[in-house]
Parts: C-alpha cells; structure tokens; sequence
C-alpha cells in the first residue's frame, strides 16, 4: 500500500515485533530493558538505518510496530512523553550530524528516555527571530566556551543533553555565524531556573550559559552550518507537533460537554440567565464547535493529500485557526461558566507541580489560561500568517533589514 | 470521512473548466445578467448536452450522467468559480427532488427534460412567510377530482421566471406533497424579481385554483429534506468555489498591485487579510467536501455535515468576498471589476436556504445543547 | 452632554497618580496580592487618609471628600492604571448604598468609619444563583422583634472576606431590604475565593440567623439600582484605566523589541493591532465618560448610559488585555511580566455585575427593540 | 467665549447680517444674487481676510451668519451641496496660493457655486500613495501640456475648475517632482467619464487629460512644490468632513428604525423565525448600536478637546471606526430584513440618476452596497491603523521603498 519499496513488508514487520516480544516483554520487564530490546531491534525508529535503532523502512510503519506491541502487551511505555524532545527531534538530528561514537553512545538512551533532551535554542532577544540570537561560543583550544541566555526549554530541568545553537562568528550574516552543539546540560556553568507562566505552572526553563566548556568534537555540521542542522531539529518538531491528537477539537468537545453538564439548561449553570441570554451564548457554542470540527476536516485533508503525495497549504493554516480558536473557545467556556469563573480553584502554584485531578470547570479555567501561548509558542499568528501569505500564497516578503549584514551590525535595540 | 478523488474527478473538473473558461467568461456572465433572463439559454443547453451537467444526478436511463454528490461538488466549485449564469442550483434541487419523491413514471416523465435541457424545472417551496425551513410550508393542496387544485404565493422560486415546470411544495391531508405545475397553466403568474445578485435570477410565483399533479406516494417531508440537504451542499461547493476565486483575485492583485514602491501583497497588512482569506477558504473546503462525502457515502449524519457547512460556508463565503473587495482598494468598488459580482452572489447565497444563525440553531438541537 | 474637566479634576489625578506611582508600584501590588488579605490595609488607611479616595462620594460633614461621579471616573481610572490592590470598589459602591438608601442617621453611623479607612464597608447582593442582577434576590429578611434576622448565601463579595461591615441585600414584605451585618457577629461565616484574579478579592458569605438592622425605609429597590449603576460606571472607568495601561505597555514594548533588525511595531501587524486597541481604548473611555458626567449631571438616562458602558467596557477590556499579552510575545506569557495581571483583572472586571450579553439585552428593552 | 482677539463681536457680525439681508434678501433674490451679496459683505467665509469675501474673524463664527440668516429667511441656499470641493476645499487653496487676479475672479464665482470646481489628484495607479501619481506636466513655452488619466473626481461632469496635481519633474523624489495647477475643465483635450460603482451609481469620474494646455500663471505655490499645496487642500477636506453631521449614526439609527418597524417583531420582518434566533439577531443590533453611540460620543470628545485646545488622537479614530462600523451595520440590516434583502428594488441604473425616494429597506439595502467604500475613500483602513500606530502613538514607520530616489526608478509594477 505504501509508497516507499519497502525491505519488508507489513507481516514480515509483525513477525519481527513478536520476536522483540519473546526476546523482552514489556508486561515482564522494565523500561530500559524492554525499551533497549526494541532499539536493538531495529524498532525503535524503523526509519532509521539498521544498527541505529532502525530497519530502513518508511516512517508510516512504525504505526504497525506500536499496534502489534498494543496487541500483545497491557503495558505501552509512553517514552514520547518522558523524552519526546530526544525521541522526536534530538535522535534525527544526532542521527544526521552526529559522529560515529555519539550516535552509538546517545541514540539508545534517547530512546530508553535514560537521556532526557531539551533544546536551546530561543532567547529572550530572539523569539520569532531564532537566527538572531546573542549566545556566544568561543574557541579555547580544541573547545568552545559558551556565554548566554536560552528561554522556553521545556525538560532543561530533567535534561542530560541539549540541542543547542549559539553565534560563532558575530562578523557573518546572522544565518551564516551560527553553529550546533551537542550540550551536556551536566557541565559546570549551566544553570536552569523554573520559568513561571501566567498561570502559575512552570512548563518551561530559563538556561543560563556561563563560561561552559564544550569538547570541539561536539560541534554538529561544520562551524557555521548550524543553521542548517537547526532546521532539521525543527522540521522534526513540526511532524512531532502535527503527530499529537487534535488537541482544538479536545478542547471544542470539553466546551460542549460543558455546556450540557453545567451550561445554563444545569442547576449549577442556570444562573438566572434568560433565554435570550442562553440563545446568543449557545449559537456561540455551536459556531466554535463547526469551526472546530472543519479544523479536524482540514488536518485529515491535508493527512489524506500527503498520502496521496500532493501535500498542499492545509497543514500550515492548521497552527493557525488552532491557536486562534484555542482562545475563542476557552473564553466561551469561561462565558458558559459565568460568574464562577471568577474562581479559580487550582490557585497559582508557582512551583514545579505536575496536575492533580481537575474538573472540566478547572480544566476550562486552566485552558483558558494556558491557550493565550498558543499564538506564540511554535510560531506565533503573526509569523503563521506571514507563511501562509508568502509560502502559500507566493506574496513578496518584506524589505529586509538583516540580511546580507554582519550580524553584529544588526539593530537590536534594548532587547 | 476519508476525501479520495479519483482521476475521473479530475477529469470532470478540467472539463468544466475548460469548458466555462471558454464559453462563461467574464464577458459573457456581464452579457448574461444583464438580459431579461438572465441567463444564457443557448449556453445551459450545450452544458447539457456538451458536458452533460443539467442531468448530473439523473441515472443515465433517464437521460442523465448518472453522478452523484461527490461529481456535483466538483461542478459546483467550478460554477462557482466562473459565477456562470445558469440554472445549475435550480436544475440540480429539482432533479434531487424528483429521485427523492417521484415515482418510477415520474421520473421517466420529467428527467429526460431536464438533463437535456430541453425544460427548465425548478422548485418552490417558500411560503409567504419568506422562511427557508421545509417545516415552515403554509400553502395547502385541495383534492379535486383525481387531480390537486394549488393557491397561494411562493416565494423566491429559483430560476421561476423562466422554468417550464415548477415543482410547487404544499401541505396536504397526508403531509408535504410536491406537485407539478406546467408554467403556461391557467392560473400561474410569477414575476421576476430585481435581484441584489444579477446572476441568480428568482421569482415569485402565485397560483390561482391552478391544477396540478402530484409527485409520488403519500408524505414527501423525508425525501425533500435528503433532496434539500444536498441542494445545500452543491451550494456549499459553489460557495467554496466562488471563495477560492475571490482569493486568487485578491492574491493576484497584491502582487501586481505598487504602491510606495513596493506591491502591497509585501505590506503584512494585506499580506495577512490575504492569509486569513485563505483560512477561511480552506475551511469552507472542508466543509463543503465532508458534506459532499457523507451525501455521497450515505453514512454519517447528513443533517449535521449540510448544516455546518451551510452555518460556516454562508458567512465564510460572504466574509472573503468582501475583504478580497478591501485588498482590490477603490478599484474593487467599481462596477468594471469583477469582484462586485462575487461579493453580490455570495450575499445572495448566504441569504438563501436560511441563515446561518437558523441552521446553527438546528444543529444545536442535533447535538443535544 | 458635554465633558468638561476642570483643574480641580487635572489636580486630582495628578495627587493619585503621583501616590500610586510611589506607593503601588508593581513590586507592591504583587507583594499585596500575594498576601492573605489581598491587600495592604496600610496603604488604604493612608489612601483614605492623605488623598480622601475611601470617602470620595461620602459628604464632608462625615469626613469624606465630597466628590461626584465625575470626580470618581477620574480616581477609578488611574487605579485601573495602577492595578492598586485596595478595597476601592466595594467602598465606592457601599458609600453609593449608604448615600441612596440609609436616613440621616445611617450616614452618620456608617460613613464616617468608611471615609477614614478605620472600618471596610462591602455590599452582598448576588444570591446562591450566581445572578448579578438586583431583580434578582433571592435571600429573605425576617422580623424579629424590632429588628431583622437574615439566613442565607451571599456570592461574590467584592472584599468580603476583610470587610467589617456587610450590607446585605435582602427580600422584606415591603421590597428590598438593605440590612447592616457586622462580619464579627454571631452566625457570619465567609469563605475567602481563590481568585482568578488575584488583585482584587471576592468572598462568599453565609448568614445563619444573623441579626441585622436594616437601612433607610420602604423599599430600598430604587436607590440600590443607582448605586449599583454608578459603581458599574466607576468599574468602567478602572477598566478603562487599565486598558488604557496594557495600550502603554504594548506600544513601549512594540517599539523597543527588535526582530529581524527593526522594532516589531515597524510591522504592519503589530502596529494596526496597536491602532486597533487604540481604538478600542477610545471608545471605552468614551463609555466611561459619558456614563460619569450621565451620573453627575443627574440629566439623561444613567442605565442607558452605564449599560452602554458595561457592555462595552467588559468585552473591550478583555480584548485589550489579550491582545497587548499577544504583542509582548513570549514574555507577555510569563509570570514575571505585569500584562497577565491586567489580563486577569480584565477578565475578572468582565464578570463582575454580568455579561455584556446580560446588559445588552437591558438596554434593548429600554430602546424598544 | 471664544478664544480669538476678533475684530467685531457676536453682536455687531448679527448686526451685519442683517444688513446684507436688508440689501438683498434670499426670499426676494436668486441663489446668485444674494450669494454674491453675502460676499461682498464679508460672510461668505468669516476668517477670510476683507475682500476676498471675509472679514478675519475666527472660523467659528461661521455658525453666527448661518444661524442669523436662518433667524430671518425662509430659504437657504445650501450650495455646500452644489458646490462642496470648491467652497470648502478650492476656495482657502486659491485664497493662500493663487495670484491676485485669480482670487478676485475665483472666489466669489465659487462661493456662488456659478463654478462648481472638482479635485483631481487621485489616479488609477497613486490610490493610498498619491504623491506617486504619474500624470506629466511639461513646460510649452509659458505654459504647460498635461497627459494622464485621474480617477474618483466627484463633479467632475459638472465642474469648471479643477484643482489637478501633476508631475513636473520625475527625476526628483516622488514628493519633490509635483506641482499644482489650476485647470479650466472646460480646456480641450479634457474628456470627463462617468465612473459607475457597484451600487450602479456614478458618484465618481475618471477624468482624462490629452495634451490639455495651462497657463503659466495658473500654477498654485512653485514649479515642484505642488505636494505642500496639496496638503492645503486636503486639511481642508478633513475639516470639510468633520463638518458632515454624523453619517454612521445615521445608519445606526436606520437600524433601529428597521429592527422596530419591519424586523423580527413585525409581520413583514418575522419570516417564522425563533426567539433564538431574533435573540442572537437584536444582540448583534445592540452591539453596533452601543459602538456607534460611542462613536458619536468620541466625536463629541473631539470637538470639546479642540475648543479646549488639546485635541487627542479621538479625531483619527472616528474615520476608521465610522468606517468599518458601517459595513458592520448594514450587514446587519441585511440580516433584519432576511431573505427579502435577496430582492433589490432599486436596480443598477448604470446611468447619472439622482436617488429617488426610498424605503428603509431600499436604503439598507443601497447603503449595504455603498458602505463598501467607506473604508477604502478618504484613506483606507490600513492607511488609517499605519496613520493611528505612527503617528497617534509614535510607532516607527517600515523600511521605505520610495524615499530619496527619484521617482522614475520607483518599483511600480504594471499597475
């Protein structure tokens, strides 16, 4: 069915994920054992070459091998959610740049989540501008010394290594200075501090760079070419994104289980409100569900046109409305509440606290919260809506005030 | 819902392309709407005949290409496109309508007409009332000897200043009844109305003691409804079809378009109108094909794909035209341009068939809220 | 009506904007909002001390300022601005409750300890249900001899939980009844909220067979409308204020954060969406105004007026906020950053005293429509 | 009260009022006669200098002449509809930059609107950028040839004189290279077209010019200083349109007419509709009704922080506001009237008709139409957001294209 001539096929696949099985069951043994197994498998990531934790097969089998797991196993170890930086974007990138002897030592223990990864790339002065960031590294001998600042690493706290960019030669376009390396996060000189967000949690960290000492052979593509090997970490981080569940049609079906649980026609929604009242709030409710559910349309279309290889603008409006709508929606929610959303229950915890239990209501003020990022993180609307305009649609860019200057000459203002 | 087209989809589409690329062009819809008609009837009769689209649905026994939802989709993006003067939509709720409620005979009878060409067929079914809602019909058939007497008004009757054959929807003892009206019978008067879209034409119709046939058996609610539903959604399409244009339009201004030196399709402000344009016509794709998909596939809630394409299309459609009619400046405001004649058709199509309000008020009932 | 403002008025919001700028800052209003109390009731005492803010409307023969509805617009602005945390708006509207619906001798009682900041006075209005609506009590009074005894829940005191005195809200046989609860007495019970907005407290209050003195006499309907009325006028000015803050903090930060080598506000899409809070800002303040000098003059319709401002004020409000959030990028997400404050605080005012849909269909019974 | 040193108070400019209406009185002579009177009594415009049909007084008290001459005659000459360009626009730009002979012969001829005069600076490819406008002037001897096409020029078809802004000089800057004529539209090689918007109208001409010939003399302020003449006049367009009555709470208030006489509620409007559905509908009629009270409100702000003599940025707002509030507002109308607005009485008359009488809905439905202009004539939206971000709140400007480089070699498509 697939495109790609496949080494082997659907069964021959199944048949080896069974022999994983016999080998190390995860119902039997432990995280790193089974997980191991599955890397030396070749099951890890089919589409990596073999030796890699991979077969060389097509990336859309690797639903085959979670399936067949499913099928035999009560327990599935969700290592996506424990590591899914390092199992997402960390283990192509090393797989593509890295040098032998890393690949080796670093790939299983991505995928075993012994290694837990974080990227560095943002900065507080480089937010929609990445390639513009400020981090120094310096040649010391065979090493490179790092000054800087990195924000919105998520895991930095839990992190072993990290991707990170940072400005070796300020002298060329800002493109054109940069590099990539490897970071272990364990080196003398790393500091990484919770970032506190608006509602209270802290998802994220702020990474402080002093004076920390990097071996050159961790270097990734050549000094200068970082930019490059970027781009490969972050295309992966857009097929990690686009293979989360709809999380906008997540939160359009809690908004109508909202509604009917404890909307105004529930003895806790009521509130007095008059029909009237209830009529414009629910041709809201509905308008945001069939947005929503044309969202959910669109990305099965755009799923549908990869397969049929004529992928087309569909995926790139999806960050977009999601983001939007996101927004659209909670606020509804917190209308449909009415005045109890003045309460917020779960408080502002301002430290490291996982989520306990939360009722939809909790949920919704929480969403509510946490989707005004959604227009920001991962490419805000601004610069989504510069993609579809330019990529999409083929309008001119923009004159350009950063191009084809060194980078030290940019303006920066006081950032 | 999986969208898979096949290469027949696309060659249908090419077909209809080329073919109102050459044959509606923009000269052409200007000359169409501004006659009596309104229309082109010479150029729906080679529709017909060339390309077979006024029989799209009709089995090819009667006449017709024998298509189905999915095929009318495809057409309909094109009409929209082109804004081509021509009983498509009427041509298309009137052939639903007949396979819905008619009779084998009443198929034999009144099909091979229509997918010729030879008559035009329409449907009425708003009352006085001007409401789009089949539960809202208050025109009531007498019995009358073997046949049915018809009085009363029907209001904008698609394409009913010109159709030969009206397909008049009336209560009767045994619920809806559809009942044929030949448009020359004693009794029938109907007057064209000054339309705010030039290239839709509709009429209103009276009948005075007018007799007519009936379609079918007994209550006709449910075939009329599955025969509206997807008249709905062909509309969705053309809407769908006659957005993207707008956007095309609009991008292809942006880029030709200087001023301070540079095109403004490079300044965000339009950039980013043109991008959210896009958005919104992605959407309404979306929105137009699952329709389209679960008419076609038979499976799914018919009521639920139509009414949220109508609720978003009817807005959505609406919302492009005129912010494509902002990027065109002072130009877009001008009668020469084109993009007038969408954002009128797109006003037009948003007020027909209900509005979205009415049909989001109609899912919230489906969906419990 | 015309807004004049006078030096007297340029005076005042210099005197609280020069106070609030030394002594609120924004290290204080986190240190006050992370704080049990919410507040810091030092600088209330010095607030109502050394500029008059806690009796702005109470008569000078009981210590207070004086002032007027107008005089207000300008004070509830600049706390807007500051974000101060202090019970401003429970006081407003309780010395409003006092001057409409306590005699001579309830004045004197309760406004002088009002006016000097020694006692916090709030109202409890909104019954179990949740409505923000006078017509809706649900709460009863009972005579007990000479005086009143009240059961029941009150909901979202503004302050409730550090107020010393409550004036309840409550049914009698002849009308609303406003009933003067001491928080210390036998029988009160309040719970602090956890706020969505942490700047500006609520509580809820339960009355298990409280004895209470009522206000004034007859039924106190009237008078609680407006007061209540002109509290939502002066919650329009604060929000007012505070858009008008978050307007200031996105334009600074447009024009000082650098991407791609020049300021994001040089980018068409952060500088219209600079124009478009500008002009949501301008219309608020034209909401607030009209709703003061309406209030002042005693001329027009204060619900018109102050509906008009609610519905609009609420729903602006939050837009801003979002909106200035959305141009800080990232930081605007961060804790660290002021913008979340205004945001919630924006969100919180929205809820307070009902929807904008709840005000606007109000204000379509009054219009006839 | 008011603010100026004038040279004669209310009292006496009352007093000579009533003297030119003892010399001639507007129910006793023609338009030409008493307008040619009121003239040379100086009241033609109050705060023009003495003999050029003023007296030096403050503008302001324009309003004391009209409302004196109100006080005392039955008909009003209202010959700022006869003649709008001219007497508001044309009559202060030939008064601050025509030669002697010109103001003396042009300025009662205007105020008499014997000449009605039309603007010509706009042209099919200078809409938003009008100093990028490329009709040539070329010298001929002592006077001047004209080639070019102008657009949007309301009376043109009626108009004697033209105020016409051309290009003398492309090597300069695009600002630099203008010069300001005034035109006799009565030249040859002058060909007025009507302009037919999508309403059917022709409130507009496009205007073509084929080596028309001008007079030396008839240039206004210097050879290549035409844009700061320019600016003259469209300041006074900005006043002449403060100076309309509240056009958007008109439509406003149309509305609210249809919503009580033919909406939900009438047996015309009710169409079977829900309660839900009027309910979700009058929200919607509140909403625009509430903003364009605020709007007339922010008007009223305007006008009182002018007499205070600070005004705020409240003036620039309203344009926009006025503008998108429009559409917003007639979209409704469209909603109220229901499936009827399918129906379009008035038809597309393609010719030069003035409106007859029309309905409520025939105006809804018109207006629905018209105000799709509104925020594109007088600046666009866009235009307006870049003026409110630059220079109400000081934003920077963008990187220019068309700045110090002559205009020739600006990029200008195939426009």
């Amino acid at each position: 069915m697939s495109g790609g001539g496949e080494a082997i096929g659907e069964e021959a696949l199944r048949a080896r994920v069974r022999e994983l099985l016999a080998a190390a069951h995860p119902d039997e043994v432990d995280r790193v054992t089974f997980r191991r197994a599955q890397y030396d498998h070749g099951l890890a990531w089919v589409h990596f070459p073999e030796g890699y934790g991979g077969l060389g097969l097509s990336p859309g089998l690797q639903a085959i091998v979670d399936d067949e797991i499913a099928r035999h196993a009560r327990t599935t170890y969700a290592d996506l959610v424990l590591n899914p930086i390092g199992i997402g974007m960390g283990a192509p990138t090393v797989l593509a740049y890295a040098p032998e002897a890393y690949k080796q030592a670093l790939l299983p223990r991505i995928f075993t989540a012994e290694d837990v990864w974080c990227q560095l790339f943002s900065e507080p002065g480089a937010g929609s501008d990445v390639a513009g960031l400020a981090t120094r590294a310096v040649r010391d001998g065979d090493d490179w010394i790092v000054n800087g600042q990195k924000v919105w690493a998520s895991l930095a706290h839990r992190a072993s290594w990290a991707m990170l960019l940072a400005r070796t030669d300020p002298d060329k376009p800002k493109h054109d200075g940069l590099s990539y390396f490897l970071l272990d996060m364990r080196s003398p000189g790393v500091e990484v501090r919770p970032l506190y967000q608006i509602t209270g949690d802290a998802e994220f960290n702020e990474v402080f760079l002093n004076d920390v000492r990097i071996p050159g052979d961790r270097i990734l593509g050549k000094e200068g070419a970082g930019w490059r090997v970027a781009i490969t970490t972050l295309m992966n981080e857009r097929v990690a994104i686009g293979g989360y569940s709809r999380p906008g049609q997540g939160m359009a079906e809690k908004l109508l289980r909202l509604w009917r649980e404890e909307g105004p026609s529930s003895p806790r929604g009521a509130q007095g409100r008059s029909a009237a009242e209830i009529a414009v709030l629910r041709d809201e409710v509905v308008r945001v569900h069939v947005e929503s559910e044309l969202l959910g349309i669109t990305n099965q279309r755009t799923k549908d046109a990869m397969r049929a290889g004529t992928p087309g603008p569909e995926g790139s409006v999806a960050k977009l409305v999601q983001a939007e709508l996101n927004k659209e929606i909670t606020e509804l929610a917190l209308s449909v509440i009415g005045s109890d959303a003045l309460v917020y229950e779960t408080g502002y915890p301002l430290e490291r606290v996982e989520a306990g239990e939360r009722s939809l209501r909790e949920f919704a003020k929480h969403d509510f919260l946490r989707s005004r990022a959604n227009s920001i993180e991962g490419g805000t609307s601004e610069v989504m809506r510069n993609i579809l305009g330019e990529r999409m649609l083929g309008l001119p860019g923009e004159p350009r005030a950063d191009k084809d200057v060194p980078w030290k000459e940019i303006p920066r203002g006081r950032a | 819902m999986e969208f898979t087209f096949g290469e027949e989809h696309e060659a249908l589409r090419n077909t209809v392309r080329s073919f109102l690329d050459a044959e509606s062009d923009e000269a052409a819809v200007r000359t169409a709407m501004a006659s009596e008609r309104g229309h082109d009837p010479g150029l729906w009769r080679r529709m017909a005949g060339e390309i077979g689209l006024a029989g799209l649905v009709v089995p090819e026994v009667h006449g017709g290409a024998g298509m189905g939802p999915v095929e009318a989709l495809v057409v309909f993006e094109e009409l929209g496109r082109s804004l081509a003067c021509v009983p498509a939509l009427s041509s298309y709720f009137a052939a639903n309508v007949v396979l819905e409620v008619g009779s084998e005979a009443d198929q034999a009878k009144l099909l091979p007409d229509l997918a010729s060409g030879r008559a035009l067929l329409t449907v009425a079914h708003v009352d006085a009332g001007g409401r789009w809602d089949l539960g809202v019909v208050s025109n009531e058939a007498r019995r009358e000897g073997e046949g049915s007497l018809l009085d009363g008004d029907w209001r904008y009757v698609l394409d009913g200043h010109v159709a030969d054959r009206i397909l008049a929807v009336a209560r009767t003892s045994d619920g809806l009844g559809v009942f044929q009206v030949e448009a020359d019978a004693p009794g029938v008067s109907r007057k064209a109305l000054p339309g705010l879209d030039l290239t839709r034409r509709l009429a209103d119709l009276r009948l005075d003691r007018v007799a007519a046939r009936r379609l079918g058996e007994g209550d006709a609610r449910a075939g009329l409804e599955r025969a509206w539903l997807r008249t709905i959604a062909a509309l969705a399409a053309e809407q769908t079809g006659a957005a993207g244009r707008c956007l095309e339009l609009a991008t292809a201004y942006a880029k030709s378009r200087y001023q301070f030196g540079r095109p403004i399709g490079s300044f965000q402000a339009i950039k980013h109108q043109c991008a959210d344009l896009l958005v919104k016509v992605e959407l309404m794709r979306s929105a137009a094909w699952n329709a389209a998909f679960v008419a076609a596939s038979g499976e799914g809630d018919l009521e639920v794909a139509v009414r949220m394409a109508r609720s978003y299309c009817a807005e959505a459609g609406f919302e492009v035209a005129a912010q494509a009619l902002q990027i065109h400046g002072g130009m877009g405001f001008t009668w020469e341009h084109p993009i007038h004649l969408y954002l009128k058709r797109a006003k037009s199509s948003e007020l027909l068939f209900g509005s979205a309000i009415q049909h989001r008020e109609r899912l919230a009932e489906r969906l419990a809220l």
